[in-house]
């Protein structure tokens, strides 16, 4: 008995809208589906509900303020945005950043680059169920975090590069801090590896979903990560190497088939990568990883004192000397000359000079004050640093006035957005979701 | 509920008032940065699950606070007041990062100035994006109001300030 | 890098095509016209001495102010006292300038995997004419930057399947990076218009 | 008839305590109806259209399906409770109904039933 083929049955397709406001859309991305049954037939993918005019707003303020707004592009991995856009206002400028202030940014960007797979990672596996992976990974980027809230201030809008240097050196003790981050991060690395990668039904899930084949990948101008793992080797650290990467020694993991299973091997990888790169940063960076003051009786900072005194504990400070320390910490006049340029008109001044004499004082007065800044010669640069969904492209136009004229941001993840019809149609509607989350998708990014 | 209110309803009343303070099912409207924050505060470290609002509900139905997390430009504008509508009463919204308590720097073309404009909200949560410890005392300050609104003296909800900007 | 300059070699491939050439500060850039965008693409893209597989980029520039800003001249304080200009930052060889006096300028970044160059090509747009040929039959990835670039510059491209609005609402009117486009001129859907 | 007092007692809260969340949600819980509120929530956009027309024939299969292995579960309950009193008869017994029901699954099985395209 020839049984009736499902099809033949006149079955209209569904239209389905997974909105804007959902769960597994990162709650920026609309894509109205045409289902038949539970096989995506066709899908129209809306984006823009997170556009905030950052290339308008970036002709609006100088070139320095335009760094805030760079930390919200990929708010996961803020800092590689950063150096970016200072990257390619210093090319415009012919400047380069000063030997140890590379590593700085280095080292920053590649933890910065942790913290974005972790956020990924978790991410994605908590849509497809394994929740306590999600909080494993967020207590993960949480030491992370701590480090880079010691060295940058903020946790997540840290505008920590400026154009031509850093804003401070690395705090004291930052390599312990940085070593006892990075256990705890293996350890958290090991234990996920152990709950999802044999795990049948992660696998499962993640297997054979979301493939694009390496042609369509490289018309489609997909980089990072999702590039790897169909196998064609490209990385901007390695292709067009910028800063000191091509002192370190590190490898690119490629996956073979392009879903997500090898989506999600490449990023574990990258992230046991970065954390060596770091390590080697740490042993070459030119004059340690930090200048210790030397721990002899130095005079009692104001902030302590004022603590110990509301503490009662007055003979700890009775009759000592407290000192309004007038530099930014790790900004002193020391350091200043290896963590920025020593150009006067780009660079901020050590706050000892500001303070103390009049030329200092004008020269911080000149590139603060409204009107006043920066000041490129005319002219257009772009720049590639590698981000942690691929190529971020800064493309710096400048008219000789102290605004940029034109600031556009390559988004490394909106290529892959484009092609989302590629990896989707013909799939099942529950394989939406792992490969949406490894699309690693950021809205900020994406819609600027 | 039960007529003017003696000693047994008001009572009741406030015993409702804690048990809803105590179990704030959340619906995540996340679309920007401080949906990273949001994390880090829903998560084990700072754990927002301590003050009884760890359980996000993705449905409107489901959810008693709008937490309003990220930028809202003015393509998601319709969709967020959707939502709020949406909400069974009783629901509180609560503005999660100073782009929706009055649209932080992005003074532009795109974004909504602060979602005050376009919902009521209870309780605006300022920072770029808030530390978790802000977001936590932000969520005290949001069961203070339901307490109190549950204890026969609401506290006068802000109303949206008219307020006019010069172009 | 001793290797041949990229904008070079296009000229003598193309030479009625390309408009004029430079590599300043490392940046291969050919400026090609309108016209023969297509053809310039195409060598681009099978030439063996090219073979750019990857459009990394695809945006536009809107030149209406450009240098006449008023931080050009004088820079105003917000007080509005005209105020001396700081030290320019000249470097000893100068941008050799635009090619052109188009209002709008698409700009293309191009890069080949196989040799690890890249370069950018540069096409001037009439504001009158604002319409360019599409590439996205031969790069995928052009498909949503050009209904990007249509999205805020108004610049048409024939040959494009669908050209829709990418970023901004359908209720939107006007193309908000055009310099002539005040940056909080707003118009919202729903709410007050403040 | 004591004996089954214990399952009465549990009826009984059950009934009760869902009974009085029920009761509670109606009576304290603000009804304030809209016509935004009634609309389906299609993650903040207007719905296309309702899931009205067919469904593929697939999700009816798959209904059928898990209906059938429920029940044969619900009859292993009472039988793993007196487990012990049946002795090897009421084993065997058991066996037989599985090996039944085991031989429908490897049918639908080989059939495809389980596979979805």
């Amino acid at each position: 008995m020839e049984t009736q083929d499902a099809s033949s049955l006149e079955t209209r397709d569904m239209l389905l809208n997974v909105g804007p406001s959902h769960p597994a859309m990162h709650g920026i991305i609309r894509i109205i589906t045409k289902l038949e049954g539970e096989t995506i037939r066709d899908i129209d993918v809306h984006i823009g509900y997170l556009h905030r005019g950052f290339e308008k707003m970036s002709e609006t303020v100088s070139y320095n303020g335009v760094i805030p707004y760079t930390d919200r592009l990929n708010y996961v991995s803020p800092l590689i945005n950063n150096m970016g856009y200072c990257m390619a206002v210093e090319k415009l400028l012919g400047l380069t950043a000063p030997e140890r202030c590379q590593y700085i940014r280095v080292i920053m960007s590649e933890i910065s680059r942790v913290t974005d797979h972790l956020t990924c990672v978790g991410a994605s596996a908590m849509e497809l169920g394994a929740f306590t992976v999600f909080l494993y990974m967020i207590k993960a980027r949480e030491y992370l975090w701590e480090l880079v809230e010691a060295v940058t201030g903020a946790r997540l809008t840290i505008s920590y590069c400026r154009v031509g240097g850093v804003k401070a050196d690395l705090p004291a003790g930052f390599e312990e801090k940085t070593r006892k981050a990075f256990v705890e991060t293996r350890n958290v690395l090991k234990e996920v590896d152990k709950l999802l990668t044999a795990n049948r039904i992660f696998v499962d899930r993640m297997k054979g979903t979301g493939k694009i084949s390496q042609a369509d990948a490289i018309s489609y101008g997909i980089t990072g990560p999702f590039l790897r793992a169909t196998g064609v080797n490209f990385d901007v650290r390695k292709a067009c190497p910028y800063a000191v990467y091509d002192r370190l020694k590190f490898e690119v993991p490629l996956g073979t088939v392009g879903d997500n299973l090898d989506r999600y091997y490449c990023r574990m990888e990258e992230m046991e990568i970065s954390m060596r790169i770091v390590e080697q940063c740490l042993e070459k960076i030119p004059g340690g990883p930090v200048q210790v003051d030397p721990e002899t009786g130095r005079p009692i900072p104001a902030a302590e004192m004022v603590d110990k005194g509301k503490m009662g504990r007055i003979n700890e400070i009775a009759g000592k000397t407290a000192v309004t320390d007038p530099t930014l910490e790790g900004a002193s006049d020391r350091v200043r000359s290896t963590i920025g340029v020593a150009e006067k008109r780009v660079f901020l001044p050590p706050k000892e000079d500001t303070y103390g004499n009049i030329e200092g004082l004008m020269n911080h007065f000149k590139l603060v004050m409204f009107g006043h800044g920066i000041r490129p010669p005319q002219g257009e640069v772009y720049q590639a640093v590698e981000g942690a969904n691929g190529e971020l492209g800064f493309y710096v136009v400048s008219d000789g006035s102290d605004r940029a004229y034109r600031v556009r941001v390559r988004p490394p993840c909106f290529p892959i957005m484009s092609a989302l019809p590629k990896l989707l149609v013909g799939e099942m509607m529950a394989d939406m979701v792992p490969t949406f989350g490894s699309v690693n998708m950021i809205g900020g990014e994406l819609d600027r | 509920m039960f007529g003017t209110d003696n000693f047994l309803t008001s009572k009741l009343e406030s015993a409702i008032g804690w048990a809803r303070k105590y179990s704030i099912f959340q619906y995540p409207f996340v679309t920007a940065c401080c949906g990273m924050e949001y994390m880090a505060t829903a998560c084990s470290h700072y754990d927002v699950d301590r003050f009884g609002a760890g359980f996000p509900r993705f449905s409107p139905r489901q959810a008693d606070v709008l937490f309003v997390v990220g930028t809202i430009s003015h393509k998601m504008a319709p969709v967020l007041k959707k939502i709020y509508d949406q909400m069974t009463e009783p629901k509180w919204v609560v503005a999660f990062g100073v782009c929706t308590c009055t649209g932080g720097f992005y003074d532009n073309y795109a974004t909504v100035m602060g979602i005050d404009t376009i919902i009521p909200v209870d309780v605006y949560i300022p920072g770029c994006p808030p530390r978790p410890e802000n977001v936590l005392d932000g969520l005290i300050k949001l069961q203070d109001r339901i307490q109190a609104q549950h204890d026969g003296k609401p506290l006068a909800r802000p109303d949206p300030r008219e307020r006019s900007f010069t172009v | 890098m001793n290797a041949p300059s990229l904008s070079e070699l296009l000229k003598t491939k193309a030479p009625e095509a390309v408009l004029a050439a430079h590599a300043w500060r490392g940046d291969e850039t050919v400026t090609v016209s309108p016209d023969r965008l297509v053809e310039v693409a195409r060598i681009l893209k099978e030439d063996p001495a090219f073979q750019m597989n990857f459009l990394m980029d695809l945006t536009a520039v809107d030149y209406l102010t450009f240098g006449k800003t008023a931080q050009g001249q004088g820079a105003h304080a917000n007080t509005g006292i005209a105020v001396r200009q700081p030290m320019n930052i000249s470097t000893e060889e100068p941008w050799p300038g635009r090619a052109s006096a188009a209002r709008f300028e698409m700009v293309y970044h191009f890069f080949s995997l196989p040799l690890q160059r890249r370069i950018r090509v540069k096409v001037p747009v009439e504001e009158s004419k604002a319409e360019v040929e599409s590439v996205a039959a031969m790069w995928a990835t052009a498909n949503w930057f050009e209904r990007e670039v249509w999205d805020m510059f108004g610049i048409r491209f024939r040959g494009h399947p669908d050209l829709r609005r990418l970023l901004m609402y359908p209720e939107f009117e006007g193309h908000p990076l055009r310099k002539d486009y005040a940056v909080n001129k707003r118009q919202p859907l729903i709410g007050p218009v403040n | 008839m004591n004996e089954y007092l214990g399952i009465v007692i549990t009826f009984l809260l059950a009934g009760l305590i869902g009974g009085a969340f029920i009761f509670l949600a109606t009576v304290l819980g603000p009804k304030k109806p809209s016509a935004a509120k009634s609309e389906t929530f299609e993650c903040g956009e207007k719905p296309f259209s309702l899931p009205s027309g067919r469904f593929a024939v697939k999700f009816y299969l798959v209904g059928m399906l898990f209906i059938l292995f429920d029940v044969e579960l619900v009859f292993l309950f009472p039988w793993a409770v007196v487990y012990r009193k049946l002795g090897l008869l009421g084993f065997y017994e058991m066996l037989l109904f599985l090996g039944i029901v085991a031989a429908g699954f490897i049918y639908a099985w080989k059939k495809g039933a389980l596979e979805w395209e």
